[in-house]
């Protein structure tokens, strides 16, 4: 009894494509987005190991099952590790903004030189 | 304003402090034990909030008067219901053609802290909200919902005063209730002529 | 089922149908003032539920948390809402 | 049933019906203003009344002192949170005046602008 | 002993860079130490070595993949530390005359020279496979660093790069071979795989090809070497000794190393006799047209490799002792002519045969020992080249050897005997071009050389007249090598004189024909011009190089893309392709069924997941079609709210709060990055490349949902969970997520804290302190350490690394001239 | 609670808190962060003499039996990477210090310090990681720092490739955490040995599933093609002692964990093909790759994403002699890396920059610095007598052992790739250390000799000459260092030692 509602399988699914979808836009705060989404999608999916309808993990004597804790404790440590790496990124997107004035990731420019190139630099 | 934190932390923290220390006793109450832990998060929660929020700086300096507000609450109680009912009568006869009103409202006291509350229970009843307060002339415009004549926009501004009056009894300083009474003689002087 | 029961189902009802119509507005918008009161509503409807919750069950463990999302379910609007001020400000 | 219950079982719809009321002003209200206060008023009714619901379930009274505290929150946030969007509404010229039967604000800042070209300090 | 002296040459090119500032160019005196050390011990030990008591010694250095330095020295092992150390020793004291003392990098070049001695004779004493291929590359890395030596010519770096690549890139073969090889004979011993061959292998013939591929190429067969006439762009005493003396032997010797055991294994004979006879027949012809004469005697190396390769590889007893004879002359003759080039040209400046002229008469000594040399070399009598050439005549004798079939003997016998008559031509060309009088060339003015700079050619000259007058010493050697070979009609001897036979009328033959092609030089020379030029082996390697760097630019320019975004795709695309596929299989082959239709299969557990769900979904999709940032942070404000609301409904009220405060957190943060950015995002066009993208998305999100779904369904055991609620009475704590948090996994906890705090810093040294250097800079205290990004943002591309010396000055406006960015500017 | 395995992780956190105390105080900050980093490799030294023979040391952290709480695990594998990687830090350290010292970076050393010890607290934690999302947690610790040291002297470029770096980073944590939710929910625990002995019982397509997204995981952060994009635009912009040691470690860990959950978790080799299969791209893409480059930094880049490669197909054999050369390749390919890239650093130094097209003649301008390229250069070509030929013997030979058409191929591919780098890498030298020297180039030198950085260039040359000396050692030590690689080999594949250990079922 451990799987999850079929609209849970769904609104995770929804969750990770439209992370997965922000996370490939040039925009680096949508970017931003797109792992946080991501983060909620798989702190659920820990979530999600458990039966649904249950009790809070607390030795309180109510009757009546309680949750398993362990991925509750997971997805703490995750939903916070997600934050400080967050806000790493956003702060390089204040970077970003501070030089280039917008906050997109510009394509590499060593690569595009490469591209250009017709014939290798040492053909013997 | 992270700027303002970054230069002078210590100083922003002392004039901030009163505001955070209501805010970190709400943290404990919340979490409900006086853990060092806690205080400190809630501490840590306060000042970020604030920082972030940007509250306005309140001078506290008041009194507290325990019938005076049991009368302010229960007199906001039933204006917020009646007003409540009110927008929902709207809501669903019409709603389309509901119209509301800007009005101008002088405001008598000079106290900060009154003004701040007085405009925030405006907000919360008789279906206004105010939206712009000018606090060096002592002027809130408040908008009404529903107002269809200039009747109702009578109403909304003698009930603002009304509210305006009943804070100052609650929570006002005697001198704040005096100055308040001498200048409320002179509008009243005004409104009668 | 007792009446109780009943005013819970009830309770529930309208409240889902007032997610679904906060849902509505928050993509609709039109303007982002919109979105920012039906962030507060989700919030307070979340309140809501969770009251719902703490009846049902009779439970205080969700007393605190109501609280804070009580008290941080508007500090995020209100915060937006400050932005949106400042961005009108810069425009104007 | 106890008492109890049957207050919880009035308080509750009640409140609900409340919120729902104010959320569908909410979507049907033409103004923002307005969409504003539907959102505002009727809600914060809507959650007290489900509050104080609940708090009749709760087994002794000191419980419920957090879920007073929700409604102090409500309190603070909907005045707050109301003025500051009002404010900004008002800004983007979103106030709609065809909706309004009177707007002081517009006159006093007309007048304002006439008299000396200082905007009304805000907040 | 012999370790000794292989750490000795260690020891003393560590020492013999510092030592140039005390000796200049007597330096190479020094350097002379250990190999003449080496080949004073191995002739100390030949008596017993040559009686069949080889000396082994042996330095364990990874035992479990069966390398170690396992050293044997015996007949074949000696012949070659005396040419390989013997010669050395000479051409070391003769580096003392070549090179000034000025000369650019000595201690380099000497330090060098000694670590290629050491290599080499490594090469030549080893008994392991990997030892072996250990100082065979060893011997490739000191030649490409000698062959360009003189680095400033563009010239000398392509020749030592081509070398390197040529003979590293077949030594790879190579050492597969011998992985091979030592695979299948269960021993990576030499001397065990020769005396026990693992012939019922179907790999051995496979090993043996790829071991002779790197064999060949090392000895410059045909047609790999091309190699080696560019590597004639070194100093003389380097052609002398490695390019002619001993580097180019490797590949003779391991085939001679090898052969005993393998000759007989297909298709060892036919591969080596084929390739060795061409290479011979070509390097001679090419030989007869060089005018640079150090070219000629590298054709002629050529030339002589092939003839070596031919005799070492044919694997019976006259064939292994013509090898051995011909080695040692080859060794001895060969180094002596170089020196003698290298005497001319450093003298007169020249060494174009259309240049000199009168050298004879003006250095006797010298063109006595070059003449000597060249007879030897052409198979004249009473030298030790003469005494080889007869053995190798007397091999293919039909009849007279039981290895090739008389057919093949025949024609190698032919074939050996035109490649004479090439030989021969080109000495005598050679001993012409070098010292005899033209009428047509004016004399040069040159000083005449010291005897210390003549010295080593006269040595080694007599050393090949020696070793002929007195082949005994050759033949002891020879015997010994030879004995474990299949053995012929009668035994036989390296000596002058075998009395009148088939081979003395062929190199009667040989003579006769060989002088005519020389008298005809002339017509030859001409009638080399006129045909036409067959494709030189180089083109072939450049081919080789340019494909690759084609290739390389091609497939570089088309995946590195330099998009994230486009990187991001593949990595999800990636994911779809391994677990993804094989999930879609495990469905459609029925491995796997989804939870539809079976008693697991719920729409939710509560109408209340329906609605946290519809709120999950509808605000997740608006995030992402939104392409403004504000409202897309308010739907994701929404979106926060949701997840809490199912952690609340799932039990996990401890998550919906710290989510809800980490939301507000986060929002906080967002706004303020938010305020400096343009209202909305840069949306690309919607087309295929939008479609293709939500596609993969949506494949990728759906793929994961289901797997948690299978995954949840399949789950077997108990969680480990239950165990905690016991526990945490002990610990007397109530909330288990609590206790997990602090108790039980501190540690994650911990390392969260760490997480945070290190974040904390990092976007503090991020925003914070480089904002103080913009202060900084404002006020004008710029030092070009200090300053944060904001000066070199401006000066990108152009950004001084340090101390006042730009980039732009280093590179150069031609260099760059689209001023291109470097994507590492700025230094440190 | 052993000690000794907890020192690696504990010590440095420790050190970074002192640390971060110390940033007004250079010298003592210094001296802090280096007597932390020898505390390690003493630590790791002692825990690889205790683990080479074949015994799994364990601590259970907070004395909470083995699937309740975290276990931290070393065998001989984890050990030996914990010692390697210890050294390594510890000589790049000193190098930065060496720069920090002659003002010769822009480098933070306030940040730097606590920062870069929070990396090896990562880095060694996740070695020593008995437990899957520990393991996260050890790798989250580790990536954060990453993250804050790529930005270190943030100019324009190095912000963009720290995006670049962070967000594909960033994406992998999550597709670990996603891992680890979904090994939860097949199995129910998070304990590496426990999962292992669970994932028994499950369907075996699920198990497939599982293995092949652990692969995407680590493969991302290892590089494999074709995930592997993201590094080479990355890695060589950050500054030296950075780019180093993200070069010398961190891809080897991402390898490391890959190593340890296809063996310990998913074992069996229904994967090797696939594992062949992307082992062949990596060596082949990747070194083609590097041929066309014209930064040196980014040539060495390339050629890490190749020899990536060699590691993977090495586990693709399954084999003792297999997984053994692998484990000598990681060992091998940490401290060469290292040097390149130090070694890049002194070039960066001495000259300003290493782009190709404007470097010439560095034997001239300094010949320490030409021996220092020379020899890891052969090392990394796979020559003997160099530590590389020895990595490079052993995968060969375990790939002709273990046969197969596709692991011949993949015989092919690896000696193909060891030609293409040797051509690359000795490009490099043609092009750039032989040659004359441009005329800036001899007036940088000659600036920096008489210039007051002398001392720091003096340092960081010599601590490049050491990291050259600890390769040559790896050479030297190659012996012993096979024979711990063949235990921890057998360890891995047959991980019931491993198990029974963490499980504390039977004597340990
Ligand atoms: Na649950
Ligand atoms: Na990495």
């Amino acid at each position: 009894m451990s799987a999850p509602g079929f609209i849970l399988v769904i609104a995770v699914a929804v969750l990770y494509s439209s992370g997965f979808y922000l996370l490939l836009q040039r925009s680096l705060m949508r970017v931003v987005f797109g792992i946080t989404a991501l983060g909620h999608a798989a702190n659920i999916s820990l979530l999600l190991t458990d039966e649904a309808i249950t009790l809070p993990p607390l030795l309180t004597g109510h009757e009546g099952e309680l949750s398993d804790p362990l991925p509750q404790a997971m997805t703490l440590t995750a939903i916070v590790i997600t934050f400080g790496v967050t806000t790493f990124l956003l702060a390089l997107a204040y970077r970003v903004w501070l030089g280039d004035g917008n906050d997109e990731v510009p394509n590499d420019v060593e690569d595009r030189r490469i591209k250009q190139l017709s014939e290798p630099e040492d053909s013997a | 304003m992270t700027s303002m934190i970054v230069r002078a932390p210590l100083h922003w923290l002392a004039a901030q402090l009163p505001t955070v220390l209501w805010l970190t006793t709400m943290w404990v109450l919340l979490w409900g034990d006086l853990a060092i832990g806690t205080i400190i998060a809630g501490a840590v929660v306060a000042s970020l909030c604030y920082a972030a929020a940007r509250l306005p700086v309140i001078p506290v300096r008041l009194r507290f008067r325990p019938l005076r507000v049991l009368r302010l609450a229960s007199a906001i109680g039933l204006d917020l219901l009646t007003s409540s009912v009110r927008v929902a009568f709207h809501v669903l006869w019409r709603p389309r053609q509901v119209r509301g009103a800007i009005v101008e409202v002088p405001m008598r006291t000079d106290s900060d802290f009154l003004l701040a509350m007085t405009s925030s229970a405006l907000s919360l009843v008789t279906g206004s909200v105010v939206i712009e307060l000018n606090r060096s002339e002592g002027v809130v415009y408040v908008h009404g919902l529903p107002i269809e004549s200039e009747r109702a926009v009578a109403r909304l501004r003698r009930q603002a005063r009304t509210t305006e009056e009943l804070f100052a009894h609650a929570f006002g300083t005697s001198e704040d209730i005096a100055k308040f009474e001498h200048e409320a003689e002179g509008t009243d002087r005004k409104e009668e002529r | 089922m007792t009446i109780l029961d009943y005013a819970y189902t009830a309770t529930f009802v309208m409240l889902t149908l007032g997610v679904a119509f906060t849902l509505f507005r928050l993509v609709r918008g039109p303007s982002v003032l919109d979105r920012i009161i039906c962030l507060n509503v989700i919030s307070v409807l979340l309140v809501s539920f969770v009251a719902i919750e703490v009846a049902l069950r009779g439970d205080v463990t969700y007393l605190g948390l109501m609280v804070t999302i009580a008290l941080l379910g508007f500090v995020g609007p209100l915060i937006a809402s400050r932005f949106a001020e400042r961005r009108a400000h810069d425009r104007g | 049933m106890t008492a109890a219950d049957w207050v919880t079982a009035v308080l509750m719809p009640v409140g609900a019906l409340f919120s729902l009321i104010g959320i569908i002003g909410l979507v049907r209200f033409p103004t923002l203003l307005s969409r504003l206060h539907a959102a505002t008023k009727p809600d914060t009714v809507g959650v007290i009344l489900i509050l104080a619901g609940a708090a009749f379930q709760l087994p002794d009274i000191r419980s419920a002192a957090p879920l007073a505290l929700v409604a102090l929150f409500q309190f603070v946030s909907v005045p707050t949170l109301g003025q500051t969007l009002g404010r900004v509404a008002y800004s983007r010229g979103m106030a709609a005046p065809e909706h309004l039967v009177v707007d002081e604000l517009a006159d006093a800042l007309k007048d304002a602008e006439g008299a000396e070209p200082e905007q009304p300090e805000t907040g | 002993m012999l370790i000794f002296a292989l750490v000795l040459h260690a020891a003393f090119a560590v020492l013999l860079p510092p030592l140039v500032r005390v000796l200049g160019a007597r330096v190479f005196f020094v350097a002379s130490l250990p190999p003449a050390l080496a080949v004073l011990w191995a002739l100390s030990q030949a008596p017993r070595i040559v009686s069949g008591r080889p000396i082994s010694a042996s330095v364990a250095w990874v035992p479990a993949l069966d390398i170690s330095l396992d050293f044997r020295v015996d007949a074949l092992a000696l012949a070659m530390v005396v040419l390989v150390s013997g010669i050395g020793a000479a051409i070391f004291c003769y580096s003392v005359g070549y090179f000034h003392a000025d000369e650019r990098g000595i201690g380099r070049l000497a330090s060098v020279m000694v670590l290629f001695s050491g290599a080499m004779l490594g090469v030549v004493t080893t008994d392991n496979l990997f030892a072996l291929y250990v100082f065979w590359e060893l011997t490739s890395v000191t030649s490409f660093l000698l062959i360009g030596h003189d680095d400033r010519k563009e010239q000398a770096r392509r020749a030592a790069l081509q070398a390197l690549v040529t003979t590293v890139g077949t030594g790879l073969f190579m050492l597969v071979g011998f992985i091979l090889l030592g695979g299948i004979g269960g021993t990576f011993r030499i001397s065990e795989l020769v005396a026990d061959p693992p012939t019922d292998s179907p790999w051995l013939p496979v090993a043996l090809v790829l071991i002779l591929v790197g064999a060949f190429a090392k000895s410059a067969q045909a047609p790999l070497h091309f190699w080696l006439p560019a590597a004639m762009v070194a100093p003389t005493p380097i052609s002398a000794y490695l390019h002619a003396a001993t580097m180019v032997k490797g590949g003779v010797y391991l085939v001679a190393r090898l052969a005993p055991g393998f000759a007989d294994v297909d298709p060892w004979r036919a591969l080596v006799l084929t390739v060795g006879l061409a290479t011979m027949l070509v390097g001679g012809w090419r030989a007869l047209r060089q005018d640079d004469l150090k070219l000629l005697l590298a054709y002629g190396t050529v030339s002589q490799l092939g003839f070596l390769i031919v005799l070492g590889g044919t694997g019976t007893q006259v064939a292994a002792a013509a090898m051995i004879g011909t080695l040692l002359a080859h060794g001895f003759f060969k180094s002596t002519l170089f020196l003698t080039v290298g005497v001319i040209d450093h003298q007169t400046g020249t060494r174009s045969i259309a240049a000199l002229t009168g050298i004879g008469r003006r250095m006797p000594v010298l063109a006595g020992a070059g003449a000597l040399a060249a007879a030897s070399m052409a198979g004249l009598p009473p030298l030790i080249g003469f005494v080889g050439k007869e053995a190798a005549l007397e091999a293919f004798l039909p009849g007279h050897v039981p290895a090739p079939s008389p057919a093949a003997a025949g024609v190698m016998l032919a074939g050996l005997v035109v490649g004479s008559i090439l030989t021969f031509a080109y000495s005598a060309r050679f001993v012409w071009g070098a010292f005899a009088d033209k009428e047509t060339v004016s004399e040069r003015r040159f000083q005449s050389p010291s005897w210390a700079f003549v010295t080593a050619p006269v040595l080694l000259s007599a050393a090949g007249l020696l070793l002929g007058v007195a082949p005994q010493a050759a033949d002891a050697v020879a015997q010994s090598y030879a004995a474990p070979l299949p053995v012929g009609d009668k035994p036989y001897h390296l000596a002058l004189w075998h009395g009148f036979g088939p081979t003395l009328g062929l190199t009667a033959l040989v003579i006769a024909a060989g002088a005519l092609l020389f008298a005809a030089r002339r017509t030859v020379e001409q009638a080399q011009k006129a045909l036409a030029r067959w494709p030189e082996a180089e083109l072939g390697y450049h081919l080789f190089v340019h494909a690759i760097y084609a290739a390389a630019l091609s497939v570089t320019r088309r995946l590195q893309s330099g998009s994230l975004s486009v990187y991001l795709g593949v990595i999800l695309a990636t994911m779809l392709a391994l677990p993804g596929v094989r999930l879609v299989a495990a469905l459609v082959n029925g491995d796997l069924r989804l939870p539809f239709g079976s008693e697991e299969f719920r729409i939710w557990d509560s109408p209340l997941e329906g609605v946290v769900a519809v709120v999950l979904i509808v605000a997740t999709i608006a995030v992402a079609r939104e392409h403004r940032r504000f409202p897309a942070l308010i739907m994701l404000g929404a979106l926060g709210f949701g997840v809490a609301g199912l952690f609340v409904l799932h039990g996990a009220p401890d998550l919906a709060l710290t989510l809800i405060l980490v939301e507000t957190l986060t929002m906080i943060i967002l706004v303020f990055v938010l305020r400096r950015l343009p209202s909305t995002f840069n949306v690309r066009p919607n087309g295929w490349t939008k479609r293709f993208t939500v596609l993969l998305c949506s494949a990728a999100g759906t793929f994961i949902a289901v797997t948690l779904w299978l995954m949840t369904d399949a789950r077997t055991a108990t969680p480990i969970s239950g165990g905690f609620a016991e526990r945490a009475e002990e610990v007397g704590g109530r909330n288990l997520v609590n206790v997990i948090l602090v108790d039980f996994r501190a540690l994650d906890t911990f390392g969260e804290i760490v997480v945070l705090a290190t974040a904390a810093v990092a976007v503090a040294s991020l925003v914070l302190l480089n904002r103080r250097s913009r202060v900084m800079e404002q006020n004008g205290a710029e030092t070009p350490e200090e300053n944060g990004a904001e000066t070199e943002d401006a000066k990108e591309g152009t950004a001084g690394p340090r101390a006042g010396i730009g980039t732009k000055e280093i590179l150069g406006n031609d260099l760059r001239p689209d001023g291109a960015h470097q994507p590492n500017e700025g230094g440190e | 609670m052993n000690l000794l395995l907890v020192i690696p992780f504990l010590v440095p956190l420790v050190g970074a808190a002192v640390t971060l105390l110390l940033r007004r105080t250079p010298r003592a900050q210094q001296a802090a962060s280096v007597l932390v980093l020898a505390a390690v490799v003493v630590d790791a030294a002692l825990l690889l003499a205790k683990t080479a023979g074949g015994t799994v040391a364990t601590s259970q952290a907070g004395a909470w039996e083995a699937p309740l709480g975290i276990t931290i695990v070393a065998d001989a594998l984890s050990a030996l990477l914990v010692l390697v990687s210890s050294v390594v830090l510890l000589v790049v350290l000193l190098y930065a210090i060496g720069q920090d010292i002659g003002g010769l970076s822009r480098a933070m050393p306030q940040v730097f310090h606590p920062i870069y010890l929070v990396l090896t607290a990562g880095v060694c934690l996740s070695f020593l990681a008995g437990d899957l999302f520990n393991l996260f947690v050890g790798f989250e610790v580790m990536l954060t720092a990453s993250y804050a040291l790529i930005t270190q002297a943030p100019t324009r470029a190095r912000v963009r490739a720290s995006m670049i770096y962070t967000v594909v980073s960033l994406t992998s944590s999550i597709l670990f955490l996603t891992g680890v939710a979904l090994v939860y929910g097949l199995t129910g625990t998070v304990n590496m040995a426990d999962i292992a002995e669970k994932l028994g019982a499950a369907p075996e397509e699920l198990r497939m599933v599982l293995a092949l997204l652990f692969l995407v995981v680590f493969g991302i952060k290892s590089a494999l093609v074709p995930m592997h994009f993201w590094l080479p635009d990355s890695y060589p912009v950050a500054i030296t002692r950075i780019s180093a040691i993200f070069a010398a470690l961190l891809t080897k860990v991402a390898v490391y964990a890959i190593i340890r959950s296809q063996t310990l978790l998913f074992g069996r080799d229904d994967i090797s093909a696939v594992l062949l299969w992307m082992a062949i791209a990596t060596m082949i893409v990747g070194i083609l790759g590097a041929l066309v480059q014209d930064d040196i930094n980014r040539v060495v880049a390339f050629t890490l994403v190749s020899h990536i490669g060699y590691m993977i197909f090495g586990l693709g054999l399954n084999t003792v002699a297999g997984i053994a050369g692998v484990v000598i390749y990681l060992v091998h390919h940490i401290v060469v890396q290292a040097s390149l890239f130090l070694v890049n650093g002194l070039i960066r130094q001495y000259v300003g920059h290493t782009s190709l097209r404007a470097v010439r003649g560095l034997t001239t301008v300094s010949p320490a610095l030409a021996l220092f390229f020379l020899l890891p250069a052969m090392s990394l070509a796979g020559l003997p007598p160099m530590s590389g030929f020895v990595a490079k013997v052993a995968l060969f030979k375990a790939g002709i052992e273990a046969g197969g058409w596709l692991v011949y191929l993949g015989v092919v591919a690896g000696v193909l790739t060891s030609l293409l780098t040797l051509m690359a890498i000795f490009r490099i030298w043609v092009r750039g250390f032989w040659g004359t020297p441009m005329p800036d180039m001899v007036e940088a030198r000659a600036q920096l000799r008489s210039g007051s950085s002398r001392a720091g260039l003096r340092f960081t040359t010599a601590m490049t000459g050491v990291m050259v000396g600890v390769g040559i050692t790896v050479a030297v030590m190659a012996g012993p260092l096979t024979d711990i690689a063949f235990t921890a080999a057998r360890e891995l594949l047959d991980p019931s030692a491993y198990i029974d250990a963490v499980l504390q079922k039977g004597p340990s």
